[in-house]
């Protein structure tokens, strides 16, 4: 069970408002900051009894190895989702927490802040709710995390009128993720930021009001670096992508080479490419780029000296998602191509998302997610319904059996 | 819950304006950077085709913060950084200013308030993770404590840029994987059937969609003391917990049985090689609150591996790659075992379909 | 059938001695050999542990063999290779001889006799088959015409040695595959479901083994006329024929809708890479005896791009491995479909899960 | 329909007991050895009726693009397999093959012949049947094609007395197949052609007497260059591996490099090694043994300096099979090493293949090949099953989803 006298040593958990949490005390030792300094001393200052509640119930299950939550549902006038409701299966025991519920905010694309803005959703959440923010959730949202459901609208509306609004649960559109994207890096093929905003304003009534089979997630990442890690868990994965070759700055090439040498080019750089399209030249480097994968690797090391071409757009893949059921899917590439430059053309992306999640909705059955339907239904089907193309870039193989039909 | 009359009207605005948190610098030289390099370890710099530079230094969080701990990361943007910072998709906080003077001063500051600067190039970042006990309706675990406890002993791996590439851990409070994939996965893995609650079951939950929540159909509908419920195929269910989270009467939390397995080689960038999915290599390790010391083992078990092992650029995963499985086994001391051969959909993608083999 | 009366008892003995089959030089030096050698096309040298050498010739074969052929080997046989013979799993035939100077001679001796020598290295070897109409009761063309007409247009891959590597093609006259995979591959493939003969069906078949045999389960018990009988589901049926290898009521061959398709780089050796599975590349060919000059042309196409492209030791599998498939598709010619896309089991492990895409 | 001039220009066909066959003609063209050609002189020779029948069928299956046989039942005493039973189903209009059995008859290992056996086997033949030999069919039979049902026994009793016996059919075990192996080629690592003929002296009666759920194939390769393909053809695939480390004749390397140079040593040996095992060293290679994954490739390019190590034996590798039902199947390796020298070796197999053949027989269903059997009810279960352990050799990876169930 542990000795608490190591704990507290931060100077928290001294106070007199707590109640002991010896088995969370021993988190407050280390180097890593401790969530349970943080949490002890908010509770210290604000007194809120939620607080102390939420403390009792989780020194509880650090103790049982049980966790005590169960769902609900709490809302904002006009919406359906965003709230994640928790209400305590052992409230007759510890009753202070006997609500603690989460309120999802969309983050900012790219989460990029300025200390104003983020002071003041401090503020107005501490007035409503415990003081405790989670920065962010694996969707991307910010988590404002301990409120009781009559504290919500007001909560909410004081929020909303400084330009935050929810994020997504259940069964529709979710939160979008971008990368910092050009705000900050050099290899973002597109403006990460301003298609996230955009797309994830038409999406907007269905993030609020979820209508849809199950969950559908996007996420921007502006390289096929993936910083978002979009390819692994969203529905459509935006990906940055180029289509021409990739920039050489010859000199760069030369410095670089001056100052690594020759070994760690070829130990690093060439002997590197998945597909062997780099090769020595004239005390530099030579790119085949028709054979090229856009795998960034050879960008990632010499960036000075390589850049994404200029011919730029978006890759969309499609269907990655978690365990359930099928096991987790990676997304996989059904646009290869697509240009991101202008309005129009995130209109266009927008008009083929909703084709796409159209025919999910028609086609897909409860709770399956988007790669499911495609796999069920075959890929085949999806292009046909969608209206895309098939194209050998989607598979890294052809089929190879004969298990298919077609008439002549 | 009656709120007062309302004079204004909800704007359903979607993400929050990005504009509003670009330092200018940053606005300045939007989409025109050029390359970047790295400083010293927790330190990006950025530079611009017009010549400009912009500084970011990198801090560690405790992800679930307190409003404390966001004013006093405000503090330092205000201080240093012209009032600007962002988080990263990994929970660390960013600090950018184009002042070279400011990054020492400004890193000095963080690490005096205890926040640890680092995560930057070939380092372990901070541990992407979930709900846990804290919050969330279905754990078995707490992940916050687990990182809490793990990220105390990797902290170097942090600070320093010693690995051979970036070592992304995860760390989940049940199988549903809210953190997905990782060099490294910590995930709770339950082993044994739920025990139903037949009292509350037909009350709380449809039983219909608990039915066709299971992967393997080990569920069945059934009567109980005159009550519809469910019964389960205790041949075919594989503790999974799908089932629980559809219905909390599926109850599949255990102090004992919900234990943990460790996952390696997951990969989500396309640099070099394509994605990957993580492979098991280790389970059955106990859910051990407060500081969950046999977890921590195992990690640094694989980390010391790779470390003495990978290729500088090579991912975990690239790393075993090359070397093979069996060596993996051998130089990290885990245990191959018949659970980790495949028995689920496309199992056989993944058996040995040659002669090859190493000895 | 009445025998007369036996004096004698079968003795089940399985497989014919091998003993008896091998050439004195090769028995003495039993497991023992050191390496090989290719002295010219057509022609092997293994030099064993003791110094001793053996020559082989091998010369091709039309596999569906008269007697008189074989007699005619067996004379090559007696006069140049002390009266031993083999034939390679090829439908080679081999000649041994520890004597140099009878090379020649010996094929020499062969082609006056229109026997082809070649076949050794890196060759187009003869093609693997089947049955056909000669034979089979399932067939939907004939595999050794096809065969036949092929290698009357390879014959010089199978003379000379000026390919990357080896190159395998297999022919086969339905989609149960008895010739296996191959660089190459020669498949029917149906394109219309299955007619039923409702009249024959329940006298000469088991309804239920039919049932059970289809993949897709689109066949259903009906009633026709009285008589019990089966129904396909045409949304279901992808035409695959295995019902009528379980019922020959279940008509699917037809002389316009069975047609051919072209797979490549199959690949059996564990040499370099691990084996694999072939890719259907081109179909909709049609079944046109009886010399099939749309199954050669594509053959060809093929073969001339891998010629082209393949660097020594790359199997055909290899060759579009590292150019990808994009280009094997620009290279020869051929059109990639959305057929050519999996949508059976394992679909997914054939997608492509990466943003790797070549421009 | 083509013109039959072009054909019979290799002088056959011009004989008076044939009946025209104008497209079959066709085939006589062309520099290939013509089974069209063999066939049509062996009809004018032995002026059997059934071979001229079966011209006229074939002729008109190219006329029509039909096949026109089917099945039915012929065996010899005591036998239940071996006899592939063909009946005209176009008998009234071309009565002269009403029949045309085919005899399958077992092969000697590795194909080696010698003439005096195969001229007896061709005269026996001769005198009961058409004459019509195929040398082989895919699973390595001797296939002597076209018998009437009443001459069945008197021929197989002929050619049983001379050490000839029927092959594998239906739902047993099948004829096996093994690579010429150690009486010619220096890479195989254990005694084919004994194993092949121990293994399938023991299985005879499975061979004879089909009795399971559905067929096993043996095939026996000498080394992974496995030249019998039974990787993907045999449930169980029996190929030749080494277990310590390659054998080099260092003055072999050099005599290569001096004769090939260094490009092609590393363009064709060194990069080609798929696990980069082998390093240039002092004008010569070094192997990093435990790095080799035994591909054969660099022993095939340079036989003369490299050969498999001395601690020989075999892998097995289990559950090919072709299209039906799930698609392709390749073998999955399950016994990485065993040990292949002594009879007590050989016998050792034996008891594992019955052990494997018993649990398949017992959790298969019909139809079902045991490939398929694995995979449906786990490997796990399986190497239970058989007594097995599990190695990571038999993966290329561990499992990626969490769905197994283990108790502790
Ligand atoms: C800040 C951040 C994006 C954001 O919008 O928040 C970011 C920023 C950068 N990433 Fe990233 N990546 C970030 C999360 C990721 C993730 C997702 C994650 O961590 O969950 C991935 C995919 C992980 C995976 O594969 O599982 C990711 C895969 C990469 C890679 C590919 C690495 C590889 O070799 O596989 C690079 C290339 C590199 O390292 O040079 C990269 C490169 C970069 C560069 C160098 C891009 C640039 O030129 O600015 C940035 C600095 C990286 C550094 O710290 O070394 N970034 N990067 C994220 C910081 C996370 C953190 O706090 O640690
Ligand atoms: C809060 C969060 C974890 C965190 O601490 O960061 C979370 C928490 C939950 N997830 Fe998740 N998921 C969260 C990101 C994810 C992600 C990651 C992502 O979005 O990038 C995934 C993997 C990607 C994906 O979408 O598949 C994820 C895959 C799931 C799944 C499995 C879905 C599947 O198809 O396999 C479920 C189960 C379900 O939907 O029924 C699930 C369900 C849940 C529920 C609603 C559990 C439940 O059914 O009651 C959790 C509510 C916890 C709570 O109390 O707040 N959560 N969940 C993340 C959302 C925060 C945010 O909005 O920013
Ligand atoms: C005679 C035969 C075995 C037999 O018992 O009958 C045989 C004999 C040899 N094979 Fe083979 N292979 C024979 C069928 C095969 C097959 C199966 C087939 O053809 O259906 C394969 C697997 C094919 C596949 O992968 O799809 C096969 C894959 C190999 C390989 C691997 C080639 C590769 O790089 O993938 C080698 C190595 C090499 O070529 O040096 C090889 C090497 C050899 C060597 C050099 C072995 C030796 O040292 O004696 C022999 C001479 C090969 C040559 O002709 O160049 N043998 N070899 C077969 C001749 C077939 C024919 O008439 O063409
Ligand atoms: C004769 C032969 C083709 C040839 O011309 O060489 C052949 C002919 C037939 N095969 Fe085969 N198979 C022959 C080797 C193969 C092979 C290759 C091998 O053994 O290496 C395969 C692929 C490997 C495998 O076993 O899967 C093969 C896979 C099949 C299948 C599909 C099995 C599957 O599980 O997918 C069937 C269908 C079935 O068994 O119901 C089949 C069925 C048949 C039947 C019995 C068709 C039928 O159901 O009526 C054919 C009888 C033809 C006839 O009139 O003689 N044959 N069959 C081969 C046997 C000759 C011999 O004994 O030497
Ligand atoms: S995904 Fe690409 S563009 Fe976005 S931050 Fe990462 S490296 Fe930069
Ligand atoms: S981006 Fe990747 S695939 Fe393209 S040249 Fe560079 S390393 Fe090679
Ligand atoms: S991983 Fe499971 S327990 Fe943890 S937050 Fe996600 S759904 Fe909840
Ligand atoms: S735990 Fe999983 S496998 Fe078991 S009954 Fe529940 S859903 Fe089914
Ligand atoms: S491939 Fe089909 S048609 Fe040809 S022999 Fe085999 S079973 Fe008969
Ligand atoms: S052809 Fe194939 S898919 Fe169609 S009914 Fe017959 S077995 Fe089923
Ligand atoms: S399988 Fe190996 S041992 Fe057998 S013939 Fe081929 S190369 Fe030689
Ligand atoms: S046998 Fe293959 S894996 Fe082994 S060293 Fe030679 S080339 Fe490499």
């Amino acid at each position: 069970m542990g000795d608490a006298n190591g704990a507290g040593s931060n100077g928290s958990g001294n106070g007199k408002f707590l109640n002991p949490t010896p088995m969370l005390d021993e988190l407050e030792s280390g180097p890593w900051p401790s969530f349970v300094t943080g949490l002890k001393d908010l509770a210290e200052r604000t007194k809120k009894p939620m607080l102390r509640g939420v403390m009792d119930q989780l020194e509880y299950s650090y103790q049982t190895r049980m966790g005590y939550w169960k769902g609900g549902l709490v809302t904002v006038k006009g919406y359906g989702a965003g709230i994640i409701t928790r209400y305590s299966m052992i409230r007759d025991k510890l009753p202070e927490a006997s609500e603690f519920h989460t309120m999802r905010i969309q983050a900012p694309p790219g989460l990029h802040y300025n200390t104003e803005s983020l002071r003041e959703l401090c503020d107005i959440w501490e007035k409503h709710g415990t003081g405790l923010i989670t920065l962010h959730g694996q969707t991307g949202d910010i988590m404002l995390q301990g409120i009781e459901a009559d504290k919500v609208q007001e909560c909410f509306d004081e929020l909303n009128q400084k330009g935050w609004d929810l994020g997504g649960a259940g069964a529709g559109m979710r939160t979008g993720v971008s990368c910092a994207g050009p705000a900050r890096c050099e290899q973002a093929c597109y403006d990460t930021l301003e298609m996230h905003e955009k797309v994830m304003k038409h999406f907007v009534g269905a993030v609020h009001r979820p209508e849809w089979n199950y969950k559908f997630k996007l996420k921007f990442s502006g390289c096929p670096n993936d910083c978002t890690n979009a390819i692994m868990r969203s529905d459509i994965a935006v990906i940055g992508m180029w289509r021409d070759s990739i920039q050489m700055d010859e000199s760069a090439v030369k410095e670089w080479v001056d100052e690594n040498g020759m070994e760690k080019l070829v130990n690093e750089v060439v002997s590197l490419c998945p597909t062997r399209a780099i090769s020595l030249k004239e005390g530099g480097i030579a790119i085949d780029n028709g054979n090229c994968v856009h795998c960034m690797h050879c960008l990632n090391v010499m960036p000075k000296a390589l850049s994404p071409g200029k011919e730029r757009g978006v890759a969309l893949l499609m269907g990655a998602k978690s365990t359930l059921k099928v096991g987790f899917n990676v997304g996989s590439m059904v646009v290869p191509f697509m240009k991101m430059e202008t309005e129009e053309d995130i209109e266009e992306f927008i008009d083929l998302a909703d084709e796409i999640i159209d025919w999910w909705d028609d086609n897909g059955l409860d709770h399956e997610r988007l790669g499911e339907t495609i796999e069920r239904v075959s890929m085949k089907q999806f292009l046909d319904g969608v209206g895309l193309e098939p194209s050998i870039d989607m598979v890294s193989r052809p089929r190879d059996n004969p298990y298919f039909k077609t008439k002549y | 819950m009656s709120s007062p009359e309302r004079n204004w009207k909800t704007v359903e605005s979607g993400p929050y304006p990005y504009k509003k948190g670009l330092h200018p610098v940053m606005q300045k030289n939007y989409g025109k950077w050029k390359y970047h390099e790295y400083p010293q370890p927790g330190v990006l710099k950025h530079v611009a085709e017009s010549g400009d530079v912009i500084y970011t230094v990198r801090a560690g969080t405790p992800r679930q913060d307190s409003v404390d701990f966001i004013r006093s990361l405000c503090d330092v943007a205000d201080k240093h950084a012209d009032g600007y910072l962002r988080f990263t998709t990994r929970n660390n906080v960013e600090f950018m200013t184009p002042d070279a003077e400011k990054v020492q001063p400004m890193i000095d500051d963080l690490e005096s308030k205890g926040i640890p600067v680092g995560g930057t190039g070939k380092t372990v970042s901070p541990i992407a993770h979930t709900q846990g006990w804290l919050h969330c309706d279905i754990p078995a675990t707490d992940a916050s404590g687990v990182v809490k406890a793990l990220m105390d002993e990797l902290i170097e791996d942090f600070r320093g840029m010693n690995l051979p590439n970036k070592v992304k851990i995860v760390t989940q409070c049940c199988e549903l994987n809210c953190g997905g994939q990782g060099d490294i996965a910590i995930i709770v893995k339950h082993t044994r059937p739920p025990r139903i609650n037949h009292e509350s079951l037909s009350e709380i939950c449809e039983l219909p969609k608990v039915v066709a929540r299971c992967p393997v159909a080990a569920i069945r509908p059934t009567v109980v003391d005159g009550k519809k419920s469910l019964v389960i195929d205790e041949e075919k269910c594989m503790y999974c917990g799908a089932c629980f989270g559809a219905c909390p009467s599926m109850e599949i939390n255990h102090p004992e049985y919900s234990r943990f397995a460790i996952w390696v080689a997951g990969k989500n960038s396309n640099a070099r090689s394509k994605p990957t999915l993580m492979s098991l290599v280790a389970h059955g390790l106990p859910n051990n609150p407060p500081r969950w010391p046999e977890v921590s083992a195992v990690v640094k078990q694989i980390l010391e591996a790779y470390r003495e092992g990978g290729r500088p650029w090579e991912r975990l995963g690239e790393w075993v790659n090359r070397i093979g499985w069996k060596q993996f086994f051998e130089e990290t001391g885990l245990t191959f075992d018949e659970d980790m051969i495949d028995n689920y959909r496309h199992a056989r993608t993944t058996f040995n379909q040659s002669a090859h083999v190493r000895f």
